[in-house]
Formats: C-alpha cells, sequence, structure tokens
C-alpha cells in the first residue's frame, strides 16, 4: 500500500488550516490560503500518476506510450490560475483593512460583530 | 433548440467583456444599456429554456465531445425546468439590480455592470452544469465577482472587513469541493455528474464516499450559509451596496442549497441512500431557528435582512433534506417567493437610505411616516416572508409541510414557521418604528451595525421605487399564481431521478415525458393554513412586544459574541461544521 | 471569542477535519497503481484526433475548454475587483522623481530581460499545443517581462504600456474573444466551442485548429490581465514610497 | 508498507513539501514568510515534475517565482510605510 503523497495533500491541508485560525497578520495569513489550495495540487496530481508513466506530453514519443493522466493535470492548471487571483483580489482587500484599521492583525478588528 | 442553451452563460460574459473594452470609450449610459440588455436577454433565453426543457430533453455537450460508451470526454450542460428557473430568477434579479443601480449608484463603480454580470454567468453556468468540476468553476467564478461587489465601497472598514471575511471562508469552501473532486476522481475516473453517479451507485458508502460527500456539501453550504458556516453572511450583506445585496440574497446565496441538491441527486443518493438527509434536516431547523432569532436582534436594516436570509435558507434546506421531491419543490418554490421579497426589501431599504440618510431601526424613528407607499412595499415584503395562507412563502411552506408530515417528520413544523414569523416580526417592528413611530426610541437589546454611506443628496428616485414594488409585488404573489405548485412538484420529480439523469445525459435516450399538470390552485391541507395563520399572529406579536425597550440578557450577548467579525474564529467554525457533518454522516451512512 | 476559546473549538474540530480526510484516503487506489479512463481515453485520442501533442493542453483547451473559459474570467473578475479597488485611493504626486536613480548598465540589461520575457511567454503560447505550456504560462511570462521595465528602465517607459487605457481593451477583447469563438461554433450550427478549423499539423505551431485561436486569446487576456494587476499593485504602493524619499 | 513502490526521487520531493508547509504557516514574519514561500513554489515545482507534469510544473514556476513575490513584497513594503509613520 502506497498512500503517502495522498497523506502529504492531507498534512499540507491540515497546517494551512492551522496556519489560518492562528494568524495574527493579513499577509500572513492570505499565504496560508495559498498554502491549503496547493494540497490540493498535490492531491490531483497524485491521483493521477502512473507508475512509469511520462508525462502525457507525445511530441517525440511514439503514441499509446504509457503516461500520466493529463485531465488532473489540467485540473491543477486551472487551479493555480484560481489560487493567484484570489490571493490577488483579498490582499487587495487586506491591504486597505490595513491602511483603514491601523492594524495588521485580523483579531483586532472589530468593525462588524453581532 | 439546443443552440439556446449555452447563452444564459456566453451573453453576459461576452457583455461583460465588451463593457470592460470599451471603458474608455463608450459613455456611462451606452455602458449601461448593454449591461441591461445582456441581463433581459438572459432572463429572456433562461424563461424559453425553461418552457423547453419541459418538452425536450436539452443536452449541450461542449466543443461537441459527445460520451463515447457512456464515458464523458467533455462538459455537459443538462437542462431541467429547476435549473432554468434558477437561471431565471438570476437574471431576473440582476436586471433589477442593474436597473435600480441606474441612478442608485455613484461613477464610483464604473465596473460594477461587469462584474454583476459575470456573477449572473456564473449562476446560470452553476445552475446548469453536469460536471462535477465545471461546479466548482462557476461557484469560484461568483465568488470572485461577489468578493469584489461586495468591497465596492472602500475607505471604511465595515465593507472591507465584511469583503474579507467573505472571501475567506468561500475560498476555503470552494478548495474543499475541489478535494473532494480529487477524491471522486481517484474512485470513479469521472468528473460528469451522471457518470460518478452511476459508477458510485454500486458501490456501498466507504470512507472515500462519505468524506467526499462531507466536504462537497460544506463546501456548498457555505456559500449557502449554513449553520455554523453563516457567520460570513451577514458581515458581508451589511456592508455590500444596496444592489449588490439584492444579487447576493435573491440569488446567490441559493444557489449553495442547489449546488448541495444537484450533486447529492445526480452523484450521491445512489450510495449513501436516504438517510443523508435527517442531518440536512436538522442543520436546516437549527439555521432557520438561529437566523430568525439574530433579525430579531438587529436594528440594522440590512444585517436585519440578512439574517432573515439566513432563516430562510434554513427552512429551504429542511426542504431539500426531507429528501423528497415534494420538499425539494417546497424549497424551490420558497426560493422564489423569497428571494424577490428579500430583494425587494433591500431595495426599500435603499430608498430609505437615499431619502432619510440611514439605515439604522431606531435612527429612522418616525422619519418614514407620510411616506405611504413605501410603508405599503415594506410591511407587504415582510408579512411575505412569514408567509399568511397563499401570500408569499406560504406555498414553500405548504409543499414542505406535506413532505414533512408524509416523512414522518412533522415536529420540525412549529420550528420551521416560528423562525419565519420570528424574522418577519422583526422587519414588521422596524416598520413600525420607522413608518408609524411607534415604539422607544432606544433599545439597548439590538445590535448596532456600521455606518451606511448614503448615495448622492437628490437623487432620483422614480425608477429604483419602481423597481422595489415590482420585486416586492412579484414575491408577494407568487403563491397565488395557478399551477405553480403542480409544475414546481413536476420539476422536482424530474430533478430527483438519478437514473433517468444519466440515462439523458449519458446515453441520449429521452425519457417519458410526465402528464402536464393541471393549471389550478391547490388547496393547502387545514394544519398548514392553522400554522400560516398563526405564524402571521405571533410576528405581529413578536414585533409588539419588540416595540418596547429590553435588556440583553446573558444568553443573547453570549449568542452575539459568537458572531464575532474576526475571520479567525470563522475558520474555527467551518472547521468544526465540517468535522461534524462527516462524524455523523460517518455514523450514520458508513 | 478570546484566542484560546477560539484555539480549544479548533484543535478538537480540525483534528477530527483531518481523521477523516485520512480515512478517505484510504479508499484511494495505491498511488501510481491506476490509470483512470477519462486520462488514458484523452492520452490515446488527443494526437490521432486532434493532432495535439500536448494533451494537458489539449483537454485544456479543447475537451474541457469551456472550463478554461470560466477560469479566464475568474482572472477577469478579480483583474477588475482589484483594479476597482486600488483605483479609488488618491495617488501621490511626484513620480517622476525616481527616473534618474537607473544607470545604463541596469537600463540594457533591462531591456534584454523584457525581450526574453516577452520572447520566452510567444513561444509557450505558440507551442502550447507541442510541448509544455499554452496562453496561461505564456501570458504570466509576457506580463513579468514587462515588469521588468518598471524595474531595471526608466519610470516613462514603464508608464507608457502599463496604460490601463491600453491595457483594459486589451483584456476586454482577450476574454471576450474567447467567447465569441464559441459563439461561432453556435452560429455554424455546432455545439458551443466546437472546433471550426482542421486539426492542422501535428507538432507545429499549427496545430490546435481553433482552440488555437483560443490559446492566442487566452494568452492576450492573461498577459493584459496581469500587467494590470502588477501595475495597479506597483503604483499603489511602490511608486509613492519612491517619490517621497527622493 | 506506506512507502514501498516510491522512488527516493518521489520520496525527496515529498519531504521537501512536507517540511516546507510548516515552515510557511510558522513563520510569523512576513517579509521572511515570502522567501519561504518562494522556495516553497520551487519545492512544489520539483515535486510536479517528478509526477511528470512538466504544464503545472511551469505554471507553478511562473506564478511562484514571479507573481506571489511582487505581489506579496509590494504588500509588505505597504504595511512597513504605514508603521514608518
Amino acid at each position: 500500500m502506497s498512500v503517502l503523497p495522498y497523506v502529504v495533500a492531507v498534512w499540507v491541508c491540515v497546517i494551512g488550516l492551522i496556519g489560518i485560525v492562528t494568524s495574527r497578520n493579513f499577509v500572513h495569513l492570505a499565504l496560508c490560503l495559498t498554502l491549503t489550495q496547493s494540497s490540493t495540487y498535490v492531491l490531483l496530481l497524485a491521483v493521477g500518476y502512473f507508475n512509469g508513466g511520462g508525462p502525457p506530453i507525445f511530441k517525440g514519443v511514439k503514441p499509446g506510450t504509457t503516461a500520466v493522466d493529463p485531465v488532473v493535470q489540467s485540473l491543477a492548471l486551472t487551479d493555480i490560475v484560481v489560487s493567484v487571483t484570489v490571493l490577488a483580489l483579498i490582499l487587495a482587500l487586506a491591504l486597505d483593512v490595513q491602511k483603514q484599521a491601523g492594524t495588521d492583525d485580523p483579531d483586532e478588528v472589530h468593525e462588524l460583530s453581532g | 433548440m439546443n443552440w439556446l442553451v449555452p447563452l444564459p452563460v456566453a451573453v453576459p460574459l461576452v457583455c461583460a467583456a465588451l463593457i470592460t473594452a470599451t471603458d474608455h470609450v463608450l459613455p456611462r449610459l451606452a455602458k449601461d444599456a448593454i449591461g441591461i440588455a445582456a441581463a433581459a436577454g438572459t432572463l429572456a433565453f433562461a424563461v424559453v429554456l425553461c418552457f423547453e426543457s419541459g418538452r425536450h430533453q436539452l443536452v449541450h455537450w461542449f466543443g461537441g465531445w459527445e460520451p463515447r460508451g457512456g464515458l464523458a470526454i467533455g462538459i455537459a450542460f443538462k437542462v431541467d425546468p429547476l435549473g432554468a428557473a434558477m437561471c431565471a430568477l438570476a437574471a431576473f434579479v440582476v436586471l433589477l439590480a442593474l436597473l435600480y443601480s441606474l441612478t442608485f449608484m455613484e461613477e464610483a463603480a464604473p465596473f460594477f455592470d461587469a462584474l454583476v454580470l459575470v456573477c449572473c454567468a456564473a449562476l446560470c453556468g452553476f445552475a446548469l452544469s453536469a460536471d462535477l468540476f465545471n461546479l466548482f468553476v462557476w461557484l469560484e467564478l461568483a465568488g470572485v465577482a461577489a468578493f469584489a461587489l461586495t468591497g465596492l465601497e472602500i475607505r471604511r472598514i465595515g465593507p472591507l472587513q465584511g469583503a474579507v471575511n467573505f472571501a475567506i471562508v468561500n475560498t476555503l469552501g470552494g478548495y474543499f469541493v475541489l478535494i473532494a473532486v480529487a477524491l471522486i476522481y481517484g474512485r470513479t475516473g469521472a468528473l460528469n455528474l451522471a457518470q460518478i453517479g452511476r459508477s458510485l451507485a454500486s458501490e456501498r458508502a466507504d470512507g472515500l464516499v462519505v468524506v467526499s460527500l462531507t466536504l462537497v456539501t460544506a463546501g456548498f453550504l457555505c456559500k449557502a450559509a449554513v449553520v455554523p458556516f453563516h457567520f460570513w453572511l451577514a458581515d458581508a450583506y451589511a456592508v455590500a451596496p444596496t444592489p449588490v445585496c439584492a444579487v447576493f440574497a435573491g440569488a446567490m446565496t441559493d444557489i449553495g442549497l442547489f449546488g448541495v441538491a444537484r450533486v447529492y441527486w445526480t452523484a450521491f443518493s445512489g450510495a449513501v441512500g436516504a438517510d443523508a438527509g435527517e442531518l440536512l434536516l436538522a442543520l436546516g431547523v437549527v439555521t432557520a431557528v438561529l437566523g430568525g432569532v439574530m433579525a430579531f436582534l438587529q436594528r440594522h436594516l440590512k444585517r436585519m435582512l440578512a439574517y432573515s436570509v439566513v432563516c430562510h435558507i434554513g427552512i429551504m434546506l429542511a426542504g431539500v433534506g426531507l429528501l423528497s421531491a415534494k420538499g425539494l419543490a417546497g424549497a424551490a418554490t420558497m426560493l422564489v417567493a423569497h428571494g424577490l421579497a428579500t430583494a425587494g426589501l433591500f431595495f426599500a431599504g435603499g430608498l430609505l437610505l437615499a431619502r432619510e440618510r440611514s439605515v439604522d431601526e431606531l435612527a429612522l424613528r418616525g422619519k418614514g411616516v407620510g411616506r405611504r407607499g413605501l410603508a405599503v412595499l415594506w410591511f407587504a415584503g415582510a408579512l411575505a416572508l412569514a408567509g399568511p395562507p397563499y401570500i408569499g412563502t406560504f406555498l414553500g411552506h405548504s409543499l414542505i409541510d406535506d413532505a414533512a408530515v408524509g416523512a414522518g417528520r412533522s415536529w420540525t413544523l412549529p420550528f420551521l414557521w416560528l423562525a419565519g414569523a420570528c424574522a418577519s416580526a422583526a422587519l414588521v417592528r422596524a416598520g413600525a418604528r420607522i413608518f408609524l413611530g411607534w415604539g422607544a426610541s432606544d433599545d439597548p437589546l439590538l445590535t448596532r451595525g456600521p455606518a451606511e454611506r448614503p448615495p448622492r443628496r437628490g437623487t432620483r428616485t422614480g425608477l429604483t421605487s419602481v423597481v422595489c414594488a415590482t420585486a416586492i409585488a412579484c414575491g408577494f404573489v407568487v403563491s397565488l399564481v395557478p399551477g405553480f405548485g403542480q409544475r414546481a412538484e413536476a420539476a422536482a420529480t424530474q430533478f430527483v431521478d438519478r437514473t433517468a439523469y444519466a440515462a439523458v445525459v449519458l446515453d441520449g435516450k429521452t425519457v417519458a415525458r410526465p402528464p402536464r399538470p393541471p393549471v389550478a390552485l391547490e388547496p393547502s391541507s387545514t394544519s398548514t393554513l392553522l400554522y400560516a395563520s398563526g405564524a402571521v399572529l405571533v410576528a405581529l406579536a413578536l414585533a409588539g412586544y419588540g416595540l418596547r425597550p429590553h435588556r440583553s440578557t446573558r444568553p443573547v450577548a453570549a449568542i452575539k459574541a459568537a458572531h464575532s467579525g474576526v475571520v479567525g474564529d470563522y475558520v474555527a467554525w467551518l472547521t468544526v461544521g465540517t468535522a461534524l457533518i462527516g462524524g455523523v454522516w460517518a455514523l450514520m451512512l458508513h | 471569542m478570546t484566542r484560546r476559546a477560539r484555539l480549544w473549538l479548533f484543535g478538537p474540530a480540525v483534528a477530527g477535519f483531518g481523521a477523516l480526510l485520512v480515512w478517505a484516503i484510504a479508499g484511494l487506489p495505491d498511488f501510481g497503481s491506476t490509470q483512470h479512463r477519462y486520462g488514458y481515453l484523452i492520452n490515446h485520442v488527443a494526437l490521432p484526433e486532434r493532432h495535439m501533442t500536448n494533451a494537458v493542453t489539449a483537454v485544456v483547451f479543447d475537451y474541457r475548454g469551456f472550463d478554461t473559459m470560466g477560469e479566464e474570467f475568474i482572472l477577469f473578475a478579480a483583474v477588475t475587483g482589484v483594479v476597482l479597488l486600488l483605483r479609488q485611493h488618491e495617488r501621490e504626486q511626484g513620480r517622476e522623481s525616481s527616473d534618474s536613480t537607473r544607470s545604463d548598465p541596469v537600463r540594457v540589461i533591462g531591456v534584454l530581460g523584457v525581450g526574453v520575457g516577452v520572447l520566452i511567454g510567444l513561444w509557450l503560447i505558440a507551442l502550447g499545443f507541442v510541448t509544455p505550456g499554452g496562453g496561461f504560462q505564456g501570458g504570466v511570462a509576457i506580463a513579468s517581462g514587462v515588469v521588468l521595465l518598471y524595474f531595471a528602465a526608466d519610470y516613462r517607459a514603464w508608464s507608457g504600456v502599463s496604460r490601463t487605457d491600453v491595457l483594459e481593451p486589451i483584456e476586454g477583447v482577450g476574454a471576450g474573444a474567447y467567447v465569441v469563438i464559441g459563439i461561432a461554433a453556435l452560429i455554424a450550427g455546432m455545439p458551443f466551442l466546437t472546433n471550426l478549423l482542421g486539426p492542422g499539423k501535428a507538432g507545429t505551431v499549427w496545430s490546435g485548429g481553433s482552440a488555437a485561436l483560443v490559446n492566442w486569446a487566452a494568452g492576450m487576456e492573461v498577459a493584459a490581465a496581469n500587467l494590470l494587476l502588477f501595475g495597479e499593485f506597483l503604483e499603489e504602493y511602490i511608486v509613492p514610497l519612491h517619490g517621497r524619499r527622493a | 508498507m506506506i512507502v514501498a513502490t516510491l522512488v527516493p526521487l518521489q520520496l525527496t520531493g515529498l519531504a521537501l513539501v512536507a517540511l516546507g508547509a510548516p515552515a510557511i504557516a510558522f513563520t510569523r514574519d512576513p517579509l521572511r514568510q515570502i522567501v519561504v514561500a518562494g522556495l516553497y513554489s520551487w519545492a512544489l515545482a520539483i515535486l510536479f515534475v517528478i509526477f511528470a507534469a512538466p504544464d503545472v510544473a511551469l505554471s507553478m514556476i511562473v506564478v511562484g517565482a514571479v507573481g506571489y513575490p511582487l505581489v506579496v513584497l509590494v504588500a509588505i513594503a505597504r504595511t512597513r510605510k504605514g508603521k514608518d509613520e
């Protein structure tokens, strides 16, 4: 049984969540969010891996040569784009919060409650 | 008519791109005209699709990549009446919001139209898609557009913090869905919902299946703001500009519930059976009650409406959780009535803001005396949410009642009716203070919300009033439309049929058309009528009770303190909720 | 909630959450043991049917091109949001003052870097269906190359290319073109995003048919969107700093 | 055996990623964290190459080597500026 790559994905996801909840800084929090997302790339690619398979690129390779799964790779590509855009948007928002509230600690902002 | 299927997504997207591309060239009026035309077009397409899908099997394989031997290699849209109706509702609310924003929004929002259209396209895509990963893409797209729209009003901490909380919780929810996509692909080698459903139907519910269902459900319930994933919603709604709130409340929040229903019935129902419903039902009841109570504790009108949305989401989730066609039909009809009435109430709140420069119930006390039209609209909307006989959300309640009694779950009914009455009572109380000048001028029980920046003075409110009246009137009369309930039930029956869905999507089969339901108003059962009348009385009594000031008690303070506005807390609750759902399902389904 | 209370709540929950995930992955097939039907099929049909030697790009822009359209609009919406947020700030004056700080060698290296970045980007897009690459990677590479203008060359050159009245139309046209290519297939009586042009010659820049057009549209959108993004962040935060210190 | 069929190269890549994750989450200083995050994207890119996914690795490099650091550095510069005042 060989599940280590999956375990690494779970590990990264959980660590990212812990980082978010214990974060004292918006920039740190946003980076932990991308960390959580990176677990999904690892999981996707690990699920699509096939022992002995090459990259799913058949340039100069005989068609039908064993290759790993191209579908999960395309999902991971989409995933990366989502990740970077969300990071940019959250940073832009968080920086403005910092500017207006005068603190970079999410726990110190108490504008909305109840 | 198959060519019509992609248009509810393609048309708003291409128009959004056009508006951005011509931002520096066209005058604002032209851009607004493009936006309104796009929304109106989308509405028209969606309505046609809704009628066509009752008669024909509409499946559109993008790129022409049809399945080979039952194996999907492309992405499909499968149009069913419920999905198309969801599209139509989204397009209608977006159209109203765009019309409303013509005079209401300031020039500070040049890309408002583009973002709202992108959001509309994403909601339509989500409602029609038959592919799990594609659902994730639309969920994220709707999310990203919504985060940006929430934060429009920068330079104040409130909107920014609301947008950040919204963005972080919903993005995490999206990642949970994605983990589930990877898990399911690892098991079934498929992304198409119908194919996943076929593949899982022959399996027992082991860890992978149960946890995948948990993650998908948690991810979608984040968007739907079900307890304990609901915290972000009030923060975001309280601060987003009024037309944006209307879109969120009218269509975007509900899409999460739609996603749960879609994924459960097409992909998981074969593997996990009907036991999954108990937990959804319980979550629904808790959400409804908490939402109703929290709504009653607010004085900021938008925050009050936000918790009223939470309350009704709970009622709808209970309808879905009954896992029957009737319960789903109840949720769907309530979705329409509630969406329109709430959007209308948000519009009314915006009108108050424009005229009286505030959305605070206590600050507005007596300011609305003499504004008869607005008062009538407000009270009509508030009552429509309580669901008095044959008005507003009544039809939804009635169908859910029947389904609950049929499933032997009639203990839920008092909770659902009372919760709705509680939310409605808050709105009636606010109306009585504002438009009649009744009640005390201060109440320490109520939460003060963030200040709201009103639109420019002298903003013309003619068109906005018409939009507001249209939304509330539509929400008010929905339950009276003859044949609406029967059609919703027929559509729901089609929605929950997993094998028929798979046969249509994967094998291109046509399924026998059910007989046309009669065009008549079905009388409701006596107990439902009693509940409905009782709910209205309770709402009025509670409103009267709320007009006097009350001291805050310890439990109230504790509930309020839990809604802390701190994103770390929200993520902790998100983890708690996911672990709980997973734990309960692990015990029940495994 | 106090931080301590939050940790008491979160600790057991995250342990349970982790346990659930571990339970789930125990149900996955062993690492590297399975070829999934979907991926296997694509690997065997992408080259013969579509003449694309890169099966990943074939999935991204052809078999699941519709997903990618949604993804382009996620980028589009996010950039629109960032522009909207940051544009509302008043900008400080006195930006030109940072001009004189770059020495000539730095400028030469910078301009070379720009050229290299743009060339790599174009190459990645053009050969996306042949070797690793495609609209997204190429677009980001182009944008990154152009940003070097700011770091290495002078501010005027940078502000010349980072003008929003140029980039926004490019971004909008790129994103819109993707949908328009899809609609063109509808008008021709075929499903949305159907490949209208022939599959082309395998292993060359001419492979891919209309998926190649989609690829270029995506590259254009991504490059412009990223430039807008970088530009807004730089304008907002770095430029005022330089202006003040000079 | 958990690791039976993994080759040493795969183990190394996985170990880099597994160690990188806590390094990011528990580096509390944002400036140091961005350096760690940059290294982590390279570790991910290496792992993706080992998993036979050059396309994804390329994306990770263009995003991780240029996109993240630039945006985040700018963000930190902004924070520092706020503190100077």
